[in-house]
């Protein structure tokens, strides 16, 4: 092999060896963008098929256990292989250390050693869950509460392997985007100065790192409990599955900050470039970041309202759920403001964040029943719950990880994609999803309990709508992801900085060159001076 | 294959950034591990709370003795692990090896003595699983004894590439970040002794 | 400058120091143990307070903790934090549950009792029905008895038991064998047993049953006392079976392995 | 369809307060936001390429401000929410008492004077009604839609719910946790009768108006209770007793050589003792005594169920 020029760009390697041992922290990006997106269509499809099946009251295409599995793949899928790396380990990883000005992440080789691990994780989980006989599917749920998952005869065993070396790689990407972000930023890049989506990320790391221990420990022992019967969850020996419970979501719970934090990073990235404006309260976007991840962890006993827990614990939980609203709806405010009086372009990223900021709206605000005991005591495990975690995870994550897509596919692959039919997906998504998930709200205040085969007559037409509204969201992102690969062939050239953003990942070429940056950049000022007039 | 940028050929960095990554990735590296043994310990309070008597009686099984020797024997390879570190700073490669050398006894020793607190468990018929008491024994010495084991490889790595004499006091991170992870073994034991044998022999 | 970013050196002497208090703590946690201090969980809280000062002694100079600046620190505080709370809030979940609504008290190990024969999944389960408020936890001792007596009746000199389900089956008190004729005439009727007779429909295979770890003996004594207590509308039939033909197939049932 | 519920129970009427009260609050901050949120995208719409933009970096005041506010308002939510919850938590002390089992995939009641019954929970209106559950297998959770309560069943500790129905009539009852395959199939019925009623369900007495069950229903009941099916057959088809089709009336040859014709008095000895005259061929001596389980009312029953197999 030829020696490479230092301006050689990422992209330009090519062959197994280049990309499957790199440890460019660009590459491990795409490659985990690559991986991600596939198991987000496999898992979509599986969600396309539920929503068949519940098209109509009883059987429709599958039967009652066909029925279990598909929504375990779904969830399994979606949650462990798709949602949780999710942004971090592809934007993320792209972008971070172009942001900070570092040539790298602190530990390349972590990096990819992560990235490895992900993918025999993967491999654990694909067996359980499809790699058996048919009878052998997992049927148990993405949780794996106790006792079921302690007597099933399905695949619990391999797919709990398999979430606990998924959570080893998760781990090893959030130390090192930590250590990156506490150790590498360019002179000059102070915390003050640290662009918001590096926040988020910072923020989602600390999750990484502190919760998912608990959560490898909790299915180490689930595995014992079968293997051993060492109790713990068996009623029958002493045990108690609401412990299972409890520090099943001392993890789970934090876990969705991690997937929704670097989301409202990608917004509050945009929001300022698209409306030529500085950040509105910068820092308190910033520490709320911060506080929402420190206090996520405090707050898992809502998923245990009605569980059987004590009668002050479901007091205390309620209370302290209450305290994650206040830093959330701090960002809402803040990021509405960064429009006021700016000079607005609404191209397709800008789009994706404005509708993340209206989805997420509603998801937020449908937390409050949720969080609030006398109503929750109705709504919990009914459609309500769907619909309001499918407003955050699809609403935010996955509307806020396509705004990211769409804002730096320019920087990623120097390419520009076809804006007119992106605008199209966009409003394809948007009317398909709220289709969708709208009257799962009110299936859900109308007493349809989730995870059900087979429903009373009396919802049908509210399934039936959803389902439609499925197919639409299904079709909607078949076009964009279409349009984003036709863009990657047939796309314009793109040039370095097309919407004048002042970030640092903007200052290098389009694709970016392997080594980041020739000289380490200094920082002089903040991310977001936009604004033409200085009135300071 | 000397593609840059692929495992073999990572950009080089400043050995002074890199020790300090280094440090600063393991110390995070350890909260991890305090959590990890974190659902455990949560474990065993709450049975500990439901079924104190079954506790007080599992534990009466337990030879504190025994539990005492191996703290101590864990508390003189933190020691030597320490002193290893120290001799790394101070470039005195023998004395480097002899400590790392000394841990790994040491740490040997521990699982000598761990040997002979299960096997006459197992025959007895006590495994995991007898009951939530040994379960939670079992388990928790179980994990500590894999963190053990681990810790022994990479004290064994460290000796074998200072007797190629890698390490003097400009480079000595390896054997600083070992001597961290080492040190977490020690603590977890500092806190399973007392919870696991000294419960029940009041 | 090198020196200062390259770790700190401490005297020799330190270490040994700290070694010598690590020792004396260690004593002191041992003496701490023998003491009564009239409440159980204090003997507890006392451990932990002495083992926290010894890992604080590790972390601060064996570990050079003290040199290290506040973000590292944060690291070594902040899973503290989140540890405290996890066990807090559990105690806050636990320790309001009413005590009395458990339906399960697990027996501990018991070394008279078992002999050297292999270990037994001791739980009984201690059925009181709530009704009217009180669940009624009665003490598992009888069942327990029960097994123990025949238990050490049995012939000695088996080898010890591998797996757990193994020592299970031998702890049990019936006799296997007899089990096996019994079930013969009996069980055929309806289910497969040692691969002859029907298999009806509601009647599982032997061996699905035994996988299923909820079907505990406790669980199979009730069941074959009377099935439709167990499970009303069930279609398997009460035998009329007596307490030793139930000991005996139940120790048949806990031979059969996938 | 449990939309409106008012009437049907004092909390769940509250419940929906609450809910009226966060629907209306929800809706005026979904459309605060967005019609700010749309407002600016259009009224900021850039123009012109060098259109000015305002060097707002933020705002103490404001932010105190709209930080303060939700801080307000979710303790007001939380205390408000807490003061239902708390007494859809605690049971009157008078509460007349159902135990509730589940298991996959059904639902039992048992009522205080030991009847069970399955599927169906009949209680009186205006009582209120406490359950006390406990689950035989895995998680379920037992779920009242049009009465807004809920409570997970666990096998590891009896939980408790109540509640206290104002308006008679037939209810749903679902199965809330994921409980394996027919966790959907795992519904119920709640029937909620008068006073009058419920005096004649206690005494298990038929309702005016419709005819009681006939004593062949009631022997039919019975051979499906007691697990007679499994082994004897109404079509005539041999399992593993003789079937039952035809057999009343019958000449009947027995393995000890007698034989007799098949009439009540011989059908009372097989259920009681069923060794006693075995019909020939059939030798595996497999059927139970039900002596003590089957009542001398139950056996005239079963008697003219086996008389209808003609």
């Amino acid at each position: 092999m030829s020696h490479a020029h230092a301006d050689e760009h990422y992209l330009q390697a090519k062959g197994f060896y280049n990309w499957f041992f790199s440890v460019d922290h660009k590459r491990i990006g795409l490659m985990y963008l690559l991986a991600i997106l596939f198991f987000f269509l496999v898992a979509g499809f599986s969600a396309i098929l539920v929503r068949t099946e519940l098209l109509f009251p009883g059987h429709t295409i599958v039967d009652a256990r066909g029925y279990n599995v598909l929504f375990t793949l779904h969830g399994a899928i979606m949650v462990f292989l798709f949602i949780v790396p999710g942004i971090p380990a592809t934007l993320g990883n792209f972008l971070l250390p172009l942001m900070i000005g570092a040539k790298d992440v602190a530990f390349p080789r972590l990096n990819l050693l992560s990235f490895w691990i992900y993918l025999l994780g993967v491999v654990c989980v694909l067996y359980a869950l499809v790699g058996t006989p048919w009878k052998d599917w997992l049927d148990t749920g993405w949780t794996l509460y106790a006792p079921y998952s302690v007597q099933s005869s399905t695949g619990v065993i391999p797919i709990t392997l398999g979430v606990f070396i998924l959570g080893f790689s998760s781990i090893l990407t959030g130390l090192n985007f930590t250590v990156t972000i506490h150790r590498l930023r360019a002179p000059g890049m102070t915390w003050h100065r640290l662009p918001l989506f590096c926040w988020a990320i910072y923020s989602a790391s600390l999750i990484q790192i502190l919760a998912t221990p608990v959560v490898g420990i909790t299915l180490l022992l689930l595995i014992m409990e079968r293997i051993f019967g060492i109790g713990f969850f068996t009623p029958a020996l002493g045990g108690d599955p609401i412990l299972f419970e409890n520090m099943f979501w001392f993890y789970s719970h934090p876990v969705v900050y991690i997937m929704i934090l670097p989301a409202m990073g990608v917004v509050a990235e945009i929001l300022p470039v698209f409306s030529k404006k500085p950040i509105f309260g910068y820092r308190a976007i910033a520490y709320s970041s911060l506080a929402i991840a420190l206090v996520s962890f405090f707050v898992w006993g809502h998923h245990l309202f009605v569980s059987g827990m004590s009668y002050w614990s479901r007091w205390v939980f309620s209370l302290l759920t209450f305290a994650v609203a206040i830093p959330t709806a701090i960002k809402v405010f803040n990021w509405i403001s960064t429009l006021y009086k700016g000079s607005i372009r609404l191209d397709s990223p800008m789009l994706y964040a404005c509708a993340f900021i209206f989805l997420f709206t509603i998801a937020g605000l449908t937390g409050i029943p949720l969080a609030t005991l006398a109503t929750d005591v109705h709504l919990h495990d009914s459609y309500f719950v769907v619909a309001h975690f499918h407003y955050t995870m699809q609403g935010g994550t996955v509307i806020g990880l396509l705004a990211g897509l769409h804002f730096w596919y320019p920087k990623i692959f120097g390419k520009m994609y076809n804006e007119l039919a992106s605008k199209v997906g966009f409003w394809m998504l948007f009317i398909g999803f709220n289709m969708t998930f709208m009257p799962q709200f009110l299936l859900g205040y109308f007493g349809m309990p989730r995870r059900y085969y087979d429903y009373l007559q009396e919802y049908a037409d509210l399934h039936f709508m959803s389902s439609i509204g499925a197919y639409l969201n299904g079709l909607a992102y078949l076009f964009i992801f279409g349009n984003l690969i036709y863009g990657l062939f047939k796309g314009k050239a793109a040039a370095k900085n097309p919407y004048e953003s002042l970030s640092l990942e903007w200052t290098v070429p389009s694709p970016p060159p392997l080594t980041n940056f020739d000289e380490v950049p200094t920082v002089e000022d903040w991310t977001y001076g936009y604004a033409s007039e200085q009135n300071a | 294959m000397s593609a840059p940028g692929t495992f073999f050929h990572a950009h080089e960095e400043d050995p002074v950034e890199a020790y300090q990554n280094f440090k600063f990735g393991m110390w995070m590296f350890l909260a991890t591990e305090v959590l990890l043994f974190g659902g455990l310990f949560a474990a065993y309070f709450i049975f500990k709370y439901r079924y104190h008597e079954l506790f007080v009686k599992g534990s009466s099984h337990l030879d504190w003795r025994m539990g005492s020797l191996n703290t101590l024997v864990l508390l003189i390879s933190s020691y030597t692990m320490a002193m290893a570190v120290d001799a790394a700073q101070r470039s005195e490669n023998q004395k480097l090896i002899r400590n790392l050398l000394l841990t790994l006894l040491f740490a040997a020793t521990f699982l000598v003595v761990k040997g002979f607190e299960w096997i006459p468990k197992f025959n007895h018929g006590i495994y995991p699983g007898t009951d939530i008491y040994f379960s939670i024994y079992f388990l928790t010495t179980g994990l500590h004894l894999l963190h053990v084991l681990i810790g022994m490889f990479f004290i064994g790595l460290l000796a074998v590439r200072a007797n190629k004499g890698r390490y003097n006091s400009e480079n000595f991170g390896g054997v600083e970040v070992g001597g961290l992870y080492w040190h977490l073994v020690d603590i977890i034991w500092i806190f399973l002794f007392p919870l696991l044998y000294l419960v029940g022999s009041v | 400058m090198s020196e200062h970013k390259m770790g700190h050196l401490q005297e020799p002497s330190t270490y040994l120091r700290i070694l010598i208090y690590l020792f004396v703590l260690t004593i002191v946690t041992v003496a701490a143990s023998k003491v009564h201090f009239g409440w159980e969980f204090l003997n507890v809280i006392v451990a932990l307070v002495i083992a926290a000062f010894k890992a604080s002694l590790v972390i601060r100079f064996f570990m050079h903790g003290k040199y290290e600046n506040g973000e590292t620190w944060a690291f070594i505080v902040y899973p503290i934090v989140l540890l405290v709370t996890l066990v807090g809030f559990l105690f806050l979940d636990y320790g309001f549950r009413p005590k009395d609504k458990y339906v399960v008290t697990p027996v501990a190990f018991d070394d008279q009792a078992h002999g050297e024969h292999g270990s037994s999944h001791n739980s009984t389960e201690t059925h009181g029905e709530p009704t009217n408020d009180h669940a009624a936890a009665e003490t598992p001792a009888e069942t327990h008895g029960d097994s123990s007596d025949v238990a050490n009746a049995e012939p000695a000199g088996e080898s010890h038991a591998e797996a757990p389900a193994e020592a299970a089956a031998n702890a049990l008190p019936g006799d296997a064998a007899k089990g096996l004729e019994k079930a013969k005439i009996l069980c055929i009727a309806c289910h497969k047993v040692d691969g002859a007779g029907n298999e009806l429909p509601g009647a599982p295979p032997f061996a699905e049953t035994m996988a299923n770890p909820e079907k505990t003996p406790e669980y199979l004594r009730k069941w074959l006392k009377n099935p439709a207590e167990v499970k009303p509308g069930t279609i398997m039939p009460n035998l009329g079976l007596s307490d030793s033909d139930i000991e005996n197939l139940i120790a048949y049932l806990a031979t059969i392995k996938n | 369809m449990p939309i409106d519920v008012s009437g049907i129970s004092e909390i769940g009427t509250r419940v929906d307060q609450v809910q009226m009260a966060l629907i209306w609050l929800m809706a005026f901050c979904f459309i605060a936001c967005n019609a700010v949120l749309i407002y600016f995208m259009l009224r900021y719409r850039r123009k012109s390429a060098n259109q000015p933009t305002a060097d707002l970096r933020g705002s103490h005041f404001i932010e105190t401000v709209w930080t303060l506010i939700p801080t307000i308002v979710v303790i007001i939510i939380f205390f408000y929410g807490i003061n239902v919850w708390s007494d859809m938590r605690t049971p009157p002390e008078d509460s007349y008492q159902i135990n509730v089992k589940a298991r996959q995939w059904s639902w039992s009641f048992e009522y205080p004077d030991g009847r069970v019954e399955a599927t169906e929970m009949v209680v009186p209106v205006d009582t209120p009604i406490k359950l006390n559950m406990v689950s035989e297998d895995v998680l379920h959770s037992f779920f009242l839609p049009h009465f807004r309560v809920k409570e997970d069943v666990v096998p590891s500790q009896y939980t408790y719910l109540w509640f206290e129905a104002k308006k008679t009539g037939d209810y749903h009852i679902f199965c809330t946790e994921y409980c394996g395959k027919d966790h959907s199939a795992m519904l119920g019925n709640l029937k909620v009768v008068d006073e009058e009623a419920w005096q004649r369900w206690l005494r298990n007495e038929p309702e005016p108006g419709q005819a009681p069950l006939s004593p062949e229903q009631r022997g039919e009941k019975l051979w499906e209770k007691w697990g007679c099916k499994g082994c004897h057959s109404t079509d005539g088809s041999v399992v593993l007793g003789p079937s039952f089709k035809g057999i009343y009336g019958k000449e009947e040859h027995f393995e000890s050589g007698e034989s007799l014709v098949i009439d009540d008095n011989y059908i009372r000895e097989s259920i009681y003792s069923p060794q006693a005259k075995i019909v020939k061929g059939f030798t595996n001596q497999l059927m139970p005594s039900f002596q003590g389980q089957l009542k001398e009312d139950d056996i005239s029953d079963v008697i003219a169920f086996i008389k209808s197999l003609q």
